[in-house]
């Protein structure tokens, strides 16, 4: 991503983001088919852990949340739901064409297309499904960018809250359901 | 110093007075009762012969502190009880002021025949009342019972005739102490069983789940404390100052006391009728003092007949108006009755736990002396006994006390709009009575040696038997 | 004023208050108060005249250290809980009943205390015994009453009997002569001890007479579990402290075989307080009521007040006799918050409520502080007592009770937990959106409590001192104190440095959270719901079965209820068979049931004679 | 075989079915009148086929019918049995038969979103089941377009800038 | 007890939070290559601590503070009594019941808080740590129990002292060598390591009480289980198998102790919590009952080295 502007991070910032870097941890929301691609990523062939990254059990404790694959409306207010759980500064990995632009579904009644019109994607892992090399890259991406101050996406959820909220309501209605099975 | 043969013929002769004074009879059958208790404080103590035969040739009739603890006891619940219920009483008028006279002959005489005859007057009193139930077949079966039980007292007679040559009492109770006492095996079950019957004791007691099971505030009172206490005395009488038995006899006649006990305290604790608890508890009282008498504790267990029957007065009498009123006695019906009538509850109360043996009251003072007296003999056995059968008797007390005083369901707070309502259960008069002998019951027991001295004074009882324990001697420090 | 005197006071007083409660019910109620606060000023103020001995009629009082001890424990549990009476008085049935009978139990409770001969002590032990009884009975439960009284009467009995063999034997009921007497016959020196000292069991809870614990504290009025479990149940250690010292145990059963140099009566009395430490904690584990819970706790800790005394020595029997304190201020605690918090929302069960925490936080400080204690954990004084126990134990080598206090010391962090967690935390239900913290007057005993409590653990010398005392008039050596410090052979304790280390420990990490960043406030519905939407905080309240798992391991064990159930059964079927047999109403029967008697009668004239 | 061959004259005997067919080994296939529905489901289960596996729905929407499809099986027999029954699409309505197999409801609210059947009688049919919020016609008719319908909801990614230059700032709609 | 002693506890937490984070870095190594895995750095650790003691975090009210801080405070306080090559802060108060349940502040405080989130999870993981602990520590309190009746001290320090000086043989778990047994499986019961690690099941129960927890809280929560660590290992270290002479022998013990109980639980499945007790309850207190027996009854493993 090239973007032109200015490092304007205080030093105690640019320690934390030292930190943050070097510590990812993800809560996978495992939507779709890309979920079987996190095993070999996290196992012995590839070991994530060397970059400092794992999986972790609830997104409050997590920095990344990676969208594995195809979002139906359904699952995106969950998704939504979890993300505003977390605690910033954190970050959303698109992964596979379903999250760019819909991908094989980009027809469905059900599916959305575009995830970055309802949460800020700081990246897209392309690929249908992405191998976990291209999985291992897009990672390297990542942290590269937060060390660098670059994956901002929260702060543009927090800035642009309003557009964000529009998207979703247009596209979902409403975002919390309250029916006969959420009570 | 009256004499105590007033205390027979004035009983008696009012009796017949009193089917002549048809519409005044109630206010006899009270002037007798009264003065049946006044005359107590007058009565000269010792011997009286009657007919100038001195006794062992002629009839006599023996005034000792026994005797009179006795008639206190019987003649005070007596006027007690046909205060409380008078419009009943006056209509047994006759037959009340003669088993009156009866009950004091029972436990004035010093002649078994005499006794038998008094028995008897008592006895068809005791069979006129019963049928105030209206359930003729309990009154046959009573009848049917005490006449086998007179015949076979009339045949132990006989044979104690055939051996001793005497009816008196004291020549009989010398006599027979020099005879061998497996000799007087048969006279002993003989006269035990005409004497069972009317003091409830197993096996003779069957026809008393009919009749107390079915009385009413005046005859529940009358049999189970009048009659019963002075049957009990009688039986005292007989088995440990006239025919003292020993070795095996003595055995089955303690045991038979025991299973008494036993027997109905455990039928008390399954049942759910008060009439029908208090009934079995009595049945079980009187197997104590059977079982105390048998043994010779003659203190201890005039305790506990004097303790059982004004319990039993004032809480047969509440069961009895109970049942008038509300219909049933069915303690699980009543939740909460005592609501409405608090101070009724707290005598009734207070009775109940004096006969568990709570402290304070005066229940406690028999079982302790009921307790030394055994110890004191080395009897290791019947005291624990005696306390497990206690236990059982507290356990279904309170929980009879609690049903009727506390409404509500089982696992919810109570619920004071679920009691069962009415307020009133005796007439002031009755109310008064009832509560009196309780508060008599607590003053016994605050102050238990002057209790005990009472009863025991003026040369105490047969065998010289006194308080087992006096308690102001215990105090600490000594 | 001479103990009579003072009792006789404290019952016209509880007729009065009586008179009070039937003119103004609440009026009433402050008079409980005053009287139970007046009660504890004069027993303390009489810590100078121990030593003396009075008498009263047939009474006999002799005013003694651990009479004091007990009495002081005792009050406090009164008069802390009778500031919640005048709140309570509408609930109850009878409140001027109420009122007569919780004072005259208070009386009946420092007559026994101050008794110097065994009828006294009978005396006043029954009366309390029946004063509580009619108390229990205006709670949830009739049954309760019915059970606490026949349980009770167990003890009662067997005590008699005791109290009347050592009397037939020594001929004196004044106690320590009673006992003394039958030093000569160690026979009848067993029995009397066991029989004796039954009462105390049935009292305290310990198996097999702890089932009426949770029906009578679970179901006893509000006001009145917390004096059942701070108060009443130290009758029964007060039992087993006379039977250990006033009855010289030790000396009498010298002879016998001794397990770890401890007689065996004493042995299998202490087995059973271990085994109602287990017990009692396997129990707490599953309960569902707040109170029962707290009511088989009192199981657990009646085990471990029992075993300290009765190890009658210098560090274990001083953890005992200070764990009764400990455990009588915590119980008394907890059982009131759980009053107050039911006296908000009207129930005691535990998935019924939920995040009380943020509408009464008083009142959950001081639940935590007092199962904290209960617990035995640092800084608070069951901490301390447990410790002495647990330093006796090990001096002793006694392994398997070791083993026991060891599972009801872990265990009871289950088992406080869980209403903690069930009751003060979670979500908060819908329904209790409005509840209010209780008012000053309630919370003052709570806070009184907890405050001491608190003392106890830091300062614990203020109660050992009078412990030494006990330990002194009994006979053994004394546990060493010194100024801050409890020594033992196997080590020492400095509670309040203990203390002041945990507070620098508190201090650098309450440093380290706030000059971090200020963390953002969410409500308690937002939390993780593996995204799914939840908006009924009662479906995301963990509370029902909480320890579910484990308590499945011992789901079939069997209930000491239903043997008591089965011999009652067992009784009336007895009576069903005699009323058959000999009261059917048939006359047949019974001439042949008299025939039967006759034919008894000659064979014993005739053959056995 | 034997027991399919007499389920099979039962069937035909009891039900008086339009036509029957056996479309794969243990399992037959009967077309009912929409009428003989309740009374069919009735005997079969009588007859031991207590599971309903599905309900579903066929749209022909050239003959403007709706087909149901009630899949039964016994547990006896191993033997499934789908009967089958067309309604006029223009007006769905049909019975519930919640009376014979209750879990049904649920099935019957999954037609009912998906097909607009309606169920007389399930009193659950208008709570929403698996679409949340859905706005538009039952979305397995064929008449229902789902490009149209996710144009209109779903915005589609027009180029590869508008990506990038999100994270310039939100403003570029 | 002065100004010093302040100093020196906080000198000691320094130290065990440096040393002991090091180590679970190391150690998450040694688990990585047991899994043929390259594995984090060695300072991973510090990395995840200090990345989450600066992000935000979320508070779901006062008690849910409170408890963390309360949890740390108390564990901190346990850190500073626990002796180390002789050393103490605070000489004298290393009694082995203080230090055991003045770790139970520490858990209390850290379940407080987990089930003041108001999140089931966190209250099931408490549930079940609670269970877990009832399961480990009765056969291992038996252990304590019989060597503080053999030994006559209940101080931690002393223990350790008194078995230094003979090499191996002097070491408790040679001298009593199935309440050594019994110690380690504790140990591995007390660092919550497999197989006994169900109460933080990520997968099952979103790692349990730490479910809510992000952010500072996330941290202290880190640096809680850095020193409770500390805490249990030093506990079985100093009890068992000597503690050290000089500081550099406790810390090789140390890391060794604690590498072992990495390696068994990197190759052992996970225990259902009912079987956890059940295991506990059948063969760790089995041996440790008859340890017991066997040392009380016969002294031997005490006096014979004597």
């Amino acid at each position: 991503m090239v973007l032109d502007e200015k490092d304007n991070r205080s030093p105690w910032e640019k320690i934390g983001d030292y930190f943050s870097a070097n510590s990812v941890w993800m809560k996978w929301y495992c939507t779709g088919c890309g979920a079987i691609e996190m095993p070999p990523t996290m196992t012995s062939r590839f070991d994530m852990e060397r970059l400092g990254m794992g999986p972790m059990a609830t997104p409050r404790q997590a920095d990344v949340l990676l969208i594995t694959g195809y979002l139906s409306t359904k699952t995106l207010r969950r998704v939504i739901y979890s993300y505003e759980q977390m605690n910033s500064p954190r970050y959303v990995v698109g992964f596979g064409s379903c999250t760019v632009n819909g991908g094989i579904y980009y027809d469905s009644y059900a599916t959305i297309n575009r995830l970055d019109m309802y949460l800020p994607v700081d990246l897209y892992i392309a690929g249908c499904m992405p191998r976990p090399e291209a999985i291992m890259n897009g990672f390297a991406k990542l942290i590269d960018m937060i060390k660098k101050g670059e994956a901002r996406g929260w702060r543009h959820y927090q800035e642009n809250y309003e557009w964000y909220k529009k998207n979703q309501l247009d596209s979902l209605g409403e975002v919390i359901i309250k029916d006969e099975f959420h009570e | 110093m009256l004499n105590p043969v007033l205390t027979i013929a004035i009983p008696l002769g009012l009796s017949f007075l009193s089917v002549i004074l048809k519409k005044k009879r109630g206010w006899v059958l009270l002037a007798a009762a009264c003065a049946n208790v006044v005359m107590l404080f007058f009565l000269e103590k010792g011997e009286v012969v009657i007919g100038g035969f001195r006794a062992p040739f002629g009839i006599n009739l023996i005034l000792d502190a026994y005797a009179l603890a006795g008639m206190a006891v019987a003649g005070t619940l007596f006027l007690a009880a046909v205060l409380v219920s008078r419009d009943k009483a006056e209509r047994f008028s006759t037959v009340l002021l003669a088993a009156l006279a009866g009950i004091n002959g029972m436990l004035l005489t010093g002649d078994l025949f005499n006794l038998f005859v008094f028995m008897e007057i008592t006895a068809i009193s005791a069979y006129l009342l019963s049928s105030a139930g209206k359930k003729p077949e309990h009154s046959f079966n009573y009848l049917v019972l005490g006449s086998v039980g007179s015949v076979f007292y009339l045949l132990g007679l006989i044979l104690l005739y055939s051996m001793t040559g005497t009816l008196n009492m004291a020549e009989m109770s010398r006599l027979a102490g020099s005879m061998e006492p497996a000799a007087l095996a048969v006279p002993v079950f003989l006269i035990f069983t005409g004497i069972a019957v009317e003091a409830k004791l197993i096996p003779a007691g069957g026809w008393v789940r009919g009749v107390l099971g079915n009385s009413d505030s005046l005859t529940g009172a009358l049999f189970a404390s009048v009659y019963s206490g002075a049957a009990l005395f009688v039986f005292g009488r007989i088995f440990a100052d006239v025919l003292l038995s020993e070795g095996a006899v003595q055995i089955v006649l303690i045991l038979l006391g025991l299973l008494t006990f036993a027997f109905g305290e455990a039928a008390a604790f399954r049942q759910t009728s008060i009439r029908r608890i208090l009934l079995y508890s009595s049945i079980g009282q009187s197997g104590l003092a059977a079982m105390l008498f048998a043994t010779g504790l003659i203190f201890p267990a005039v305790l506990v007949i004097i303790s059982n029957s004004v319990s039993k007065f004032v809480m047969f009498t509440t069961a009895g108006k109970i049942t008038e009123i509300h219909g049933t006695d069915d303690y699980r019906e009543l939740g909460g009755l005592f609501r409405g009538n608090r101070l009724i509850g707290t005598a009734f109360t207070i009775s109940a736990l004096s006969l568990t043996g709570i402290p304070l009251l005066f229940g406690f003072y028999a079982k302790l002396n009921v307790l030394a007296a055994y110890f004191n003999g080395r009897n290791y056995f019947l005291p624990a006994v005696i306390l497990i059968l206690a236990m059982v008797e507290g356990a279904y007390f309170i929980r009879l006390l609690i049903r009727l005083w506390t409404p509500g369901k089982e696992g919810e707070e109570p619920d004071a709009g679920a009691a069962t309502k009415g307020t009133g259960l005796f007439k002031p008069v009755g109310a008064a009575v009832v509560f009196i002998l309780s508060m008599a019951i607590l003053a016994a027991g605050l102050l238990p040696d002057h209790a005990g001295e009472f009863i025991s004074s003026d040369g105490g009882l047969p065998g010289g038997d006194a308080p087992s324990i006096n308690l102001s001697l215990t105090k600490g420090g000594q | 004023m001479s103990i009579a005197v003072f009792l006789a006071i404290l019952i016209i007083l509880a007729a009065a208050s009586f008179f009070v409660t039937a003119a103004n019910k609440k009026a009433g109620g402050f008079a409980t108060v005053a009287v139970s606060l007046f009660a504890l000023a004069m027993v303390l103020s009489m810590k100078g005249s121990v030593g003396g001995e009075q008498s009263f009629m047939y009474l006999g009082f002799s005013i003694t250290t651990v009479g004091w001890y007990f009495s002081v424990v005792m009050l406090t549990a009164y008069s802390m809980t009778s500031f919640f009476n005048p709140f309570w008085m509408k609930k109850m049935i009878y409140p001027a009943g109420y009122n007569f009978l919780y004072l005259v139990s208070m009386a009946g409770t420092i007559g026994m205390f101050f008794a110097g001969d065994f009828i006294t002590l009978f005396i006043f032990w029954e009366t309390v015994v029946w004063s509580s009884a009619f108390i229990i009975q205006q709670g949830k439960s009739r049954k309760a009453s019915y059970v606490y009284y026949v349980l009770s009467a167990v003890g009662s009995m067997a005590t008699l009997f005791a109290i009347m063999l050592a009397y037939s034997v020594s001929g004196t009921f004044v106690i320590r002569d009673a006992f003394t007497g039958l030093a000569g016959s160690p026979g009848t020196a067993l029995v009397v001890f066991l029989a004796f000292i039954l009462s105390g069991l049935s009292k305290m809870g310990i198996f097999p007479f702890h089932v009426w614990l949770p029906e009578a504290h679970g179901s006893a009025p509000h006001t009145f579990s917390p004096v059942l479990s701070g108060g009443l149940v130290k009758m029964g250690a007060f039992i087993a402290f006379l039977s250990v010292t006033a009855f010289p145990a030790y000396e009498i059963f010298g002879d016998m075989l001794k397990i770890m140099g401890i007689p065996a009566p004493i042995y299998f009395l202490m087995l059973l307080g271990a085994l109602s430490i287990i017990i009692g904690t396997l129990m707490a584990i599953k309960q569902e009521d707040a109170k029962r819970l707290l009511a088989y706790s009192s199981v657990a800790n009646g085990g471990y007040i029992l075993i300290g005394i009765l190890m009658l020595d210098q560090v274990g029997f001083a953890g005992g006799m200070m764990h009764l304190m400990n455990h009588a201020l915590a119980s008394a605690a907890a059982f009131l918050a759980i009053a107050a918090v039911a006296y908000r929302t009207g129930t005691t069960k535990m998935s019924e409520m939920g995040g009380m925490i943020h509408r009464m936080p008083v009142t959950y400080l001081v639940y935590l502080i007092s199962i904290i204690s209960m617990a035995g954990i640092p800084p608070m004084g069951g901490f301390v007592s447990k410790w002495l126990v647990f330093q006796g134990l090990a001096d002793k080598g006694l392994l398997f009770i070791a083993a026991a206090a060891f599972f009801g010391s872990i265990g009871s962090f289950m088992y406080v937990f869980r209403p903690l967690s069930a009751v003060f935390l979670g979500q908060l239900f819908t329904r209790d959106k409005d509840v209010r913290e209780v008012g000053f007057f309630m919370m003052f005993p709570m806070v009184v409590l907890t405050l001491l409590t608190l003392a106890a653990g830091v300062f614990p010398n203020i109660i050992l001192r009078v412990v030494t005392e006990i330990q002194k008039s009994a006979g053994i050596e004394p546990v060493t104190l010194a100024r801050n410090t409890i020594v033992t052979t196997n080590g020492f304790l400095d509670a309040f440095r203990v203390f002041i280390v945990f507070g620098f420990g508190f201090a650098i990490a309450f440093v380290l959270f706030i000059v971090r960043r200020k963390s953002r406030k969410v409500g308690l519905m937002d939390t993780y719901t593996s995204a799914e939407f939840i908006h009924t905080p009662e479906l995301l309240h963990y509370s029902h079965s909480f320890y579910a798992p484990f308590e499945r391991l011992y789901d079939k064990a069997p209930d000491t209820m239903n043997m008591y159930k089965k011999i009652s059964a067992g009784i009336a079927e007895l009576g069903g068979l005699v009323e058959a047999v000999f009261y059917g109403g048939k006359p047949a029967k019974t001439i042949f049931w008299i025939m039967a008697a006759g034919m008894v009668f000659f064979l014993a004239g005739g053959v056995f004679r | 075989m034997n027991s399919m061959n007499s389920m099979i004259s039962d069937i035909k005997a009891a039900l008086s079915p339009l036509e029957t067919s056996e479309p794969a080994f243990r399992q037959i296939a009967a077309v009912v009148k929409p009428d003989g529905i309740h009374g069919a489901l009735a005997y079969l289960k009588n007859k031991g086929f207590t599971q309903l596996c599905i309900l579903t729905c066929i749209d022909w929407i050239e003959d403007s019918q709706f087909e149901l499809v009630y899949i039964l099986f016994s547990w006896t027999d191993g033997i499934h049995i789908q009967l089958r029954a067309r309604i006029d699409r223009e007006k769905p309505f049909f019975t519930t038969v919640t009376d014979i197999f209750p879990g049904a409801r649920y099935y019957e609210r999954e037609v009912h979103e998906f097909f607009g059947v309606e169920f007389c009688g399930n009193e659950d049919l208008y709570k929403p089941l698996f679409l949340e919020l859905w706005d538009d016609i039952p979305p397995l008719r064929k008449d229902f377009d789902p490009q149209a319908y996710s144009d209109s909801k779903f915005p589609m990614r027009e180029n590869a800038n508008e990506f990038l230059s999100m994270t310039g700032g939100g403003d570029d709609e | 007890m002065n100004a010093m002693n302040f100093v020196y506890g906080f000198l000691v937490l320094v130290a065990v939070f440096i040393f002991q984070t090091t180590l679970t870095g190391i150690n998450r190594k040694v688990t990585a290559r047991l899994q043929k895995r390259y594995g984090a750095r060695w300072y991973q650790q510090f990395l995840d601590i200090f990345k989450a003691m600066r992000k935000d975090s979320t508070s779901h009210g006062w008690v849910f503070d409170f408890g963390v801080i309360m949890a740390l405070g108390g564990i901190m306080a346990t850190v500073i009594f626990i002796p180390v090559a002789g050393f103490e802060a605070f000489p004298g108060l290393d009694n082995v019941f203080v230090i055991s349940y003045l770790l139970a502040v520490g858990m209390l405080g850290m379940a407080m808080s987990a089930a003041g989130s108001g999140n089931p999870w966190a209250s099931i993981g408490v549930a079940r740590a609670l269970t877990n602990m009832l399961a480990y520590d009765i056969p291992l309190m038996i252990v304590i129990f019989t060597m503080i009746f053999a030994f006559d001290s209940a101080s931690v320090g002393e223990l350790a002292a008194m078995q230094q000086g003979m090499g191996v043989l002097g070491w408790n778990a040679v001298r009593m060598p199935l309440g050594g047994i019994v110690a380690v499986i504790a140990l591995l019961g007390m660092l919550g390591k497999k197989p006994f690690d169900s109460f933080i099941a990520p997968a099952e129960i979103a790692s349990g009480p730490m479910v809510e927890y992000g952010g500072k809280h996330l941290g202290f929560m880190f640096i809680l289980h850095e020193f409770m660590t500390f805490i249990e290992v030093s506990l079985i270290l100093n009890l068992f198998f000597g503690g050290g002479a000089t500081i550099w022998e406790y810390m090789l013990k140390y890391a060794v102790l604690y590498t072992f109980t990495t390696i068994i639980s990197g190759v052992m499945p996970r225990f259902k919590i009912d079987q956890a007790v059940k295991y506990f309850y059948r063969v760790p207190l089995a041996m440790a009952v008859v340890q017991g027996l066997v040392v009380i009854f016969t002294g031997l493993g005490v006096k014979i080295w004597f």
